[in-house]
């Protein structure tokens, strides 16, 4: 008995992304950047800053990574993943003009319109920084919208900081503050950095929190020894920001993994501030 | 982002003669991660590694595979090619396609198909490889020999002799094997004693040899280099300190018809005695079966004549641990006995004898002083017939193999009966005469020419009694197969060489193989004939297969060569084909659940247990941890981790499944 | 009945134990479950009866449980040897539990507090299949070869991957099993036929030679199907091949782990 | 578009081969052991109707335990293709639902087609027609009528048949699809007279305020020691969650070979350990009472805020089923209670 079919899309099936260059950041860590095999859905396709994907490799399964690149750069997108589990072990594998699958963007984004005019504090922690090199990227292309740019970056050790070619960029820059530091007994002889852990440098570096946004990246760890020295700044947990990255399946809100109590990361997040994250129950 | 790089060997046409070559190497390049593909007639040649050498650094390989022969080949020169060109040696793998293929198929295209299947799995898992580093492990410089006959002593004495320790295990009370029973040997009818006991003094006498014998192996533990053995030294009920082998007990032991083990039955001894004169030690033991005391309670005249009190009834076994670096097994071998002709009606006819029997007839040592004289009434035989290939060769019987000394002892035996019986008549019935070796066809053609030995080419079916008279029926195939009786006094079986009793147990107690027969395998037919597949254990002598005593002497020296080889250095490096327990990210800081099982399963005893404390000290988990110095990686701990928390490196589950699923 | 209450009420008063694992009435008159009594007084809820037939011992190695703190346990004969089996594999020490024994018939009720005598408890009642159980395996053993994989394969068609034979099972105590190995994927996750046969066969095997046959597992399954048989079967053949018996003491030799001059290698053909 | 109608019980049969004849499979309880489960039926003699549950839920027919996503090829050098074919589920009936059941496509519905619809689902509801059999019988494990149904419920189904009398069945014809059902055959269907369906429905008490509870449970969030106490038995088997008809959580995983590779999609269960599990090792629910909480927080409190209905139907079966006998309607008093004084 025949019926017919509808048109509803399938939801769970991604674009088909060719690598195009693949960047050693770290050890263990890369940075893929995929092109579309299919000009028609290069074409319609947008994102936002802070929106995240389903990167699959096939046979493996799907991964889930914010967009690393900025939505100001057209043509690609980037993701910067660490090889640990099966799929990020298959992703890993795979080489320039390989293909991969992207599912998205899914999420909400950081909304980077309204903070025009203000300055930003972007603070993250070793593999942290790729979320938050969206909004750095779309931030700095769009320099002349926003005041003072900090950008106060740690990783354990100098091997564990991520895009070294882009923090010298950045350091070159005279419309950017950039501070890194690495943990103590994670420098190198040569290493021009700051020595310490996240919250103290944070604190030293001692931004203003007028008229300012602060997006925080980073382990649990770092977080929660950050966001008071934060406030001690003068911060405003409705002006801080970060992006939640609970384990996810679908990212679309159907397969019940990521829920944070009635909120879905993958569709209400994954960008929250601070007020938002305190709401939230404990399971995140 | 494997860069895989994989170079297809031609061996001349040992591969290209069946195997399409180019083919393989076009079909390389559609897999993703092969950046670099390429054939050529002799990989192995300096060319072919240097094509290897310029491929890793043209095209910053990170795997390589070469496809060629057995990784038993040429494993080692790719990995060092490799090394040389600074890519780790463990990031080379060999795909074998010759013994896994083109040797066992012929010519076509499924032949190619199959090559390109073996090379592709072995891609996958070389895209799975890690950098390796080799494990150094210290060598105890002390060798264990098993076995005290002419193998096990020339062994002893050549390592010995470039000054190292050796400990000489022997199951007898006495050294000296089967060669000390023997009469004269072939082709030159030197007497076997004669050579034989020199070489046994000088092992008692040399400082560097601990002899135990009336003792056997217990166990042994560890890996090479690094042996644990475990030696039991039986009772002997004799304090071998204060014996001085006068000899007065067993002159005054009243248990005097014992069958002597050394005269293979034809003579007697004591209960308390030594298995004969030169023996070595040269102090009786207590066969506890036998002895009065020990059967009824009564007796003690051995105590009591013994001048040094060194009768000790209540002695008990004794367990010695040593710590040795190498084993060479000399076990030897026993000759087919008893049930297995009862056509020829051996045991049934007491005239009807193996050939070591009459190796002690001939000896001059022996229950009748050299002089041939049948077991039944001590007459002197008219007929003699010799039956060669009794037992061996055989594969209705089950013994399919060559006894290989036979054709040579049995000419020897009715030279022997000849030269000692002008006018006797010897017959032997032979399937054919393999005599090869120095002077040895021209020994049998002694026998035959000059000494008139009667050979029949043919089978004999069947021995039996008929008034008091042994006839041996068989027939002479040369005749057109003509039936033929031979009314005989005395019948020698030239019996098979079979392993000797306790071979299997002792193989496994090794870890050791051993083929169908019992006989310890050697790890490769030709290129490793005396080392077994278990590293630090060699083999000499005729517990691997069949030998005479210049084979069995030659193959003891390059057992010995071999020990005093790992004994050259004081580390030796390992592969580092070791097993490890993982570790993940906490809370659970490993999958391993601490059950243990693996360490009961290990049979190295690799595995022992890690406690993983908080950052206070507390103990969170105890988990399994594997001693990479006694790991041998065989994997049976793998096997039986059912939460998969051990791996192999080198042959990790993973770099498996991938072979399996690029099938 | 009044014995066992009054142990439990004795132990927590004495402080010897700070809860003690037990059963009491379930939601129905034909149901059971378990009981954490924590308070003397609790003890008054406490059954036996042939209701009580879960395999208690699961519980011992449940975290949350552990954290009760030290604990006694309601256990019949084969929980007695579940818990032998999981001291011989090293998940549970000696006096790190109170094991209130129960008699076969139900009705006698000893404090065993070593291992040892825990062993001379359980050295009393004979282990092995009941003759229904002896039965039913034979049933399945007298199918042809065709058959019995027919009766398989439609059993593990209904599989779900529920994975609650694996929590039912007390020997199923692994942080993470194998069917959670991904790198490799041994075990199909999904529950296709290839994924639950190959799940059924190594579960199976994994409990070869360890199984104590307390039924939990087939208990457990929602959708029936008679996981137990398969146990069963391999018990037997452990038994056989190497006179393993699971569960008799805290020290017992895994039959898998060990090899022995003596074992039979009829297997190798 | 309600009708009512009276159909012989014996004509059941008949309506059984013309809806077969009509191509649609047919999925029924059938029985094994003591138990009924969900099954592809073939003749009307294999259907068991006489259990007050299925084991198995029905929702198989339209989120089957284990779905393909897609389909893929693998080519040369690392390229993928995909391997297309339209999705073309069964035509399917389900007969012999609960009510209870009905009302379960409800709660899936709300997952499945909020925000971003999902293929599979709708695609298979969409041809799925459910034919429920009212409870003329419930056990102590039914609380239908605590969560908004009944036992004569008519929400979800096509067609509701109540048994009137030993030889009738009352028959609502509730939407389109049943009526395709009916015009199969209508001359089993005669007139319904002043057939009632209630006194024949049995009898299922309310056992808790649902509102209240919604009030109150998540009050209790917080109170650790209320959540351990009652999922200290919880051995984190997933069974509550594979035989519940709501729970819609899932994995999705891929299988491959040298050719090519599926994905699937498999049910999946708030229960284990490892669903929330982050490769780092953190766990956002690393005990088991946490994981307990979230499924009766999410069928309790977050589905109402989110999907603004409850995330149970009362069908019992996760009580029925959990293999150590923990009972939903006590732990749900129980929690009532906690929320009350606290």
């Amino acid at each position: 008995m025949a019926v017919a079919t509808s048109n509803i899309p399938n939801i769970y099936k991604p674009y088909l992304m060719r690598i195009e260059k693949v960047t050693v950041e770290a050890p263990g860590v890369r940075t893929f950047r995929l092109v579309f095999t299919n000009p028609e859905e290069a074409e319609k396709f947008t994102f936002q800053a802070g929106q995240f994907a389903e990167y699959s490799s096939f046979g493996d399964g799907e991964s889930t990574f914010c967009i690393a690149s900025s939505p100001t750069r057209k043509g690609y997108v980037e993701c910067t993943f660490r090889q640990a589990g099966r799929v990020t072990s298959g992703l890993a594998s795979k080489d320039v003009g390989d293909v991969i699958g992207f599912r998205g963007p899914y999420g909400n984004t950081f909304p980077l319109e309204a903070w025009e005019g203000k300055n930003i504090v972007f603070v993250a922690g070793g593999i942290a920084l790729p979320p938050m090199r969206c909004v750095i990227w779309n931030v700095l292309d769009l320099r002349d919208k926003y005041k003072d740019v900090t950008i106060l970056y740690g990783a354990r050790t100098v091997a564990d900081l991520v895009y070294k070619d882009e923090l010298a960029e950045w350091d070159a820059r005279p419309d950017v503050r950039l501070v890194t530091t690495v943990d103590p007994g994670g420098e190198t002889p040569d290493w021009k950095g700051q020595i310490g852990f996240v919250p103290a440098v944070v604190e030293k570096a001692a931004p203003s929190a007028e008229n300012s946004i602060a997006v925080v990246c980073g382990p649990p760890i770092m977080i929660k020894f950050t966001l008071p020295v934060l406030s001690k700044l003068g911060f405003k947990p409705e002006n801080i920001f970060t992006t939640l990255e609970n384990r996810m399946k679908c990212g679309v809100g159907k397969c019940g993994r990521c829920n944070v109590g009635k909120t879905y990361v993958c569709k209400d997040g994954p960008v929250f501030t601070f007020a938002q994250v305190k709401e939230l129950p404990p399971e995140y | 982002m494997a860069r895989i790089g994989v170079f297809v060997c031609h061996c001349g046409e040992n591969i290209a003669g069946t195997v399409d070559c180019p083919k393989v190497v076009e079909s390389m390049m559609h897999i993703p991660g092969v950046v670099h593909a390429v054939d050529y007639k002799y990989m192995c040649s300096d060319p072919g590694q240097r094509m290897v050498r310029d491929a890793i650094r043209e095209h910053k390989l990170t795997g390589v595979v070469v496809a060629a022969c057995s990784p038993r080949m040429h494993e080692p020169t790719f990995r060092r090619a490799c090394a040389e060109a600074g890519l780790n040696p463990f990031l080379c793998e060999i795909s074998n396609i010759r013994e896994h293929c083109s040797w066992v198929h012929e010519k076509s295209e499924a032949t190619t198909q199959k090559a390109i299947d073996l090379v592709r799995v072995m891609v996958e898992k070389v895209k799975r490889n890690r950098e390796l580093q080799p494990i150094s492990v210290p060598v105890t410089k002390t060798a264990l020999v098993l076995g005290g006959g002419i193998a096990g002593i020339q062994a002893a004495l050549d390592i010995a002799n470039c000054g190292h320790k050796v400990v000489l295990v022997e199951r007898e009370p006495s050294i000296g094997g089967h060669m000390a029973q023997l009469s004269e040997t072939f082709p030159t009818l030197d007497c076997s004693q004669c050579i034989m006991t020199p070489r046994m003094v000088e092992v008692a006498q040399n400082e560097n040899i601990t002899l135990y014998t009336y003792s056997e192996l217990e166990s042994l533990d560890g890996f090479i280099g690094n042996f644990k053995a475990k030696i039991r030294m039986k009772a002997r009920s004799v304090d071998m300190n204060l014996c001085t082998g006068c000899g007065s007990c067993y002159q005054k032991c009243p248990q005097k018809k014992i069958p002597s083990e050394f005269n293979t039955g034809l003579g007697t001894r004591t209960a308390i005695y030594t298995p004969f004169l030169q023996a070595v030690p040269n102090k009786p033991v207590i066969d506890r079966d036998n002895c009065l005391y020990f059967k009824k309670g009564v007796c003690k005249l051995c105590e009591k004549v013994c001048p040094t009190k060194a009768i000790k009834y209540d002695q008990q076994d004794e367990i010695v641990e040593v710590d040795v670096g190498a084993v060479v097994v000399a076990t030897g071998y026993n000759v087919l006995n008893t049930g297995f002709f009862p056509e020829y009606g051996y045991g049934k006819y007491k005239d009807v004898i193996t050939g070591l029997q009459f190796e002690r007839l001939a000896s001059a040592s022996g229950p009748t002083s050299g002089e041939i004289r049948r077991p039944s009434d001590g007459k002197v035989p008219e007929t003699v017939v010799f039956v060669a290939c009794s037992g061996s060769r055989d594969p209705a019987k089950g013994l399919p193999y060559c006894s290989k000394v036979c054709c040579m002892y049995t000419a020897k035996h009715a030279m022997l009966y000849k030269h000692k019986m002008h006018e006797g008549k010897a017959y032997i019935f032979y399937m054919d005469i393999r005599a090869g070796g120095k002077m040895y066809e021209e020994f049998v053609r002694r026998a035959v020419e000059e000494d008139g030995v009667n050979y029949v080419r043919g089978r004999v079916s069947r021995i039996y009694e008929e008034d008091g008279q042994l006839v041996v029926k068989g027939a002479d195939t040369l005749l057109g197969g003509m039936p033929l009786e031979i009314k005989a006094d005395l019948v020698v079986l030239a019996t098979a060489m079979v392993a000797s009793p306790g071979a299997e147990e002792l193989a496994q107690k090794l870890h050791v193989s051993y083929d169908a027969y019992k006989f310890i395998s050697e790890a490769h037919p030709k290129l490793r004939p005396v080392e077994t597949n278990t590293a630090g254990v060699f083999v000499a002598g005729a517990c691997q297969a069949p030998k005479d005593i210049p084979e069995t002497v030659a193959q003891a020296s390059g057992a010995a060569s071999k020990v005093l080889q790992l004994f050259s250095k004081p580390e030796l490096m390992r592969e580092p084909v070791v097993a490890v327990v993982n570790r993940t990210a906490p809370p659970l800081f490993s999958t391993c659940v601490g059950c243990f099982l693996c360490e009961k399963a290990c049979p190295y005893q690799a595995i022992g247990r890690e406690e993983i404390k908080a950052r206070d000290g507390k103990v969170l988990k105890v988990v399994a941890k594997v001693n990479a110095g006694l790991c041998q990686g065989c994997g049976t701990c793998v096997a039986l981790c059912r939460s998969k928390s051990i791996d192999l490196q080198g042959f990790t589950n993973e770099q498996i499944f991938a072979e399996i699923m690029a099938l | 009945m009044e014995e066992l209450k009054n142990k439990v009420r004795e132990l927590l008063k004495a402080g010897t134990v700070q809860a003690v694992i037990g059963y009491r009435a379930g939601s129905d008159e034909k149901t059971a479950r378990v009981a954490f009594v924590r308070q003397p007084d609790e003890a008054d809820g406490l059954i036996l009866d042939p209701r009580c037939t879960d395999n208690l011992a699961v519980y011992l190695l449940k975290p949350e449980v552990k954290l009760l703190g030290k604990l006694a346990i309601v256990a019949r004969p084969t929980t007695a040897r579940t818990i032998l089996q999981l001291a011989s594999e090293n998940q549970l020490a000696d006096g790190q539990v109170i094991v209130l024994g129960v008699s076969a018939d139900g009705k006698a009720v000893v404090e065993l507090a070593s291992f040892e005598a825990l062993e001379k408890f359980v050295g009393q009642v004979p282990a092995g299949l009941t003759e229904e159980e002896k039965v039913l395996l034979a049933k399945i053993e007298g199918m042809s070869r065709e058959e019995r994989w027919a009766f398989w394969q439609s059993e593990f068609a209904r599989c779900i991957k529920c994975y609650a034979c694996r929590a039912a099972c007390p020997m199923c105590y692994c942080s993470r099993c194998i069917v959670e190995s991904n790198q490799p994927q041994w075990i199909p996750v999904s529950p296709h036929d290839e994924g639950n046969l190959e799940w059924h066969l190594v579960r199976a095997m994994h409990l070869a030679g360890r199984c104590l046959n307390c039924g939990f597992c087939a208990k457990a399954c929602p959708m029936g199907i008679p996981l137990n048989l398969l146990t069963q079967r391999l018990a037997e053949e452990a038994k056989a091949a190497f006179g393993a018996v699971a569960g008799g003491s805290a020290t017992g030799e895994y039959a898998l782990s060990m090899f022995k001059a003596d074992d039979k290698e009829g297997f190798i053909r | 578009m309600a009708e009512t109608r009276l159909i012989r019980k014996d004509a059941l049969t008949k309506l059984f081969e013309k809806t077969r004849q009509s191509g649609r499979r047919i999925l029924a309880p059938k029985a094994k052991g003591e138990q009924a489960f969900f099954e592809e039926v073939t003749s009307f003699g294999e259907v068991c109707l006489d259990h007050v549950q299925t084991r198995s839920s029905a929702k198989e027919a339209v989120f089957p335990k284990c779905e393909a996503l897609l389909r893929y090829k693998f080519g040369d050098k690392g390229a993928v293709s995909y391997d297309e074919k339209p999705f073309e589920p069964p035509v399917t009936v389900v007969f012999g639902t609960r009510p209870c059941d009905a009302r379960s496509l409800a709660a899936l519905r709300a997952v499945f087609n909020w925000d971003t619809p999902d293929k599979f689902y709708l695609e298979r509801e969409a041809r799925t027609t459910i034919i429920s059999v009212s409870c003329t019988k419930a056990d102590s494990d039914c609380f239908c009528t605590s969560v908004g149904g009944g036992p004569g419920d008519t929400a979800g189904s096509d067609i509701l048949l109540t048994p009137v009398s030993d030889k009738e069945y009352l028959a609502e014809i509730l939407t389109e699809k049943g009526q395709a059902i009916v015009a199969l055959a209508p001359e089993l269907f005669a007139t319904a007279g002043g057939a009632q369906k209630e006194p024949h429905l049995a009898k299922v008490a309310v056992q808790f305020d649902v509102n209240e509870l919604a009030k109150t449970i998540p009050v209790t969030f917080n109170d650790e020691k209320v959540w351990q106490e009652q999922s200290l038995a919880c051995l984190g088997c997933g069974t509550c969650a594979y035989v519940c008809p709501t729970c819609a959580c899932f994995d999705i995983q891929d299988e491959a070979n040298r050719q090519g590779g599926v994905r699937l999609r498999c049910w999946d269960s708030c229960g284990f350990s490892l669903f929330t599990l982050h490769t780092s090792g953190h766990n956002p629910r690393h005990v088991q009472s946490q994981r307990w909480r979230q499924r009766v927080m999410h069928k309790f409190s977050y589905y109402l805020e989110r999907q603004g209905m409850l995330g149970c139907v009362g069908c019992g079966r996760c009580s029925r089923a959990c293999p150590v006998d923990m009972n939903l309607v006590e732990h749900l008093k129980e929690l009532a209670l906690h929320g009350r004084n606290g």
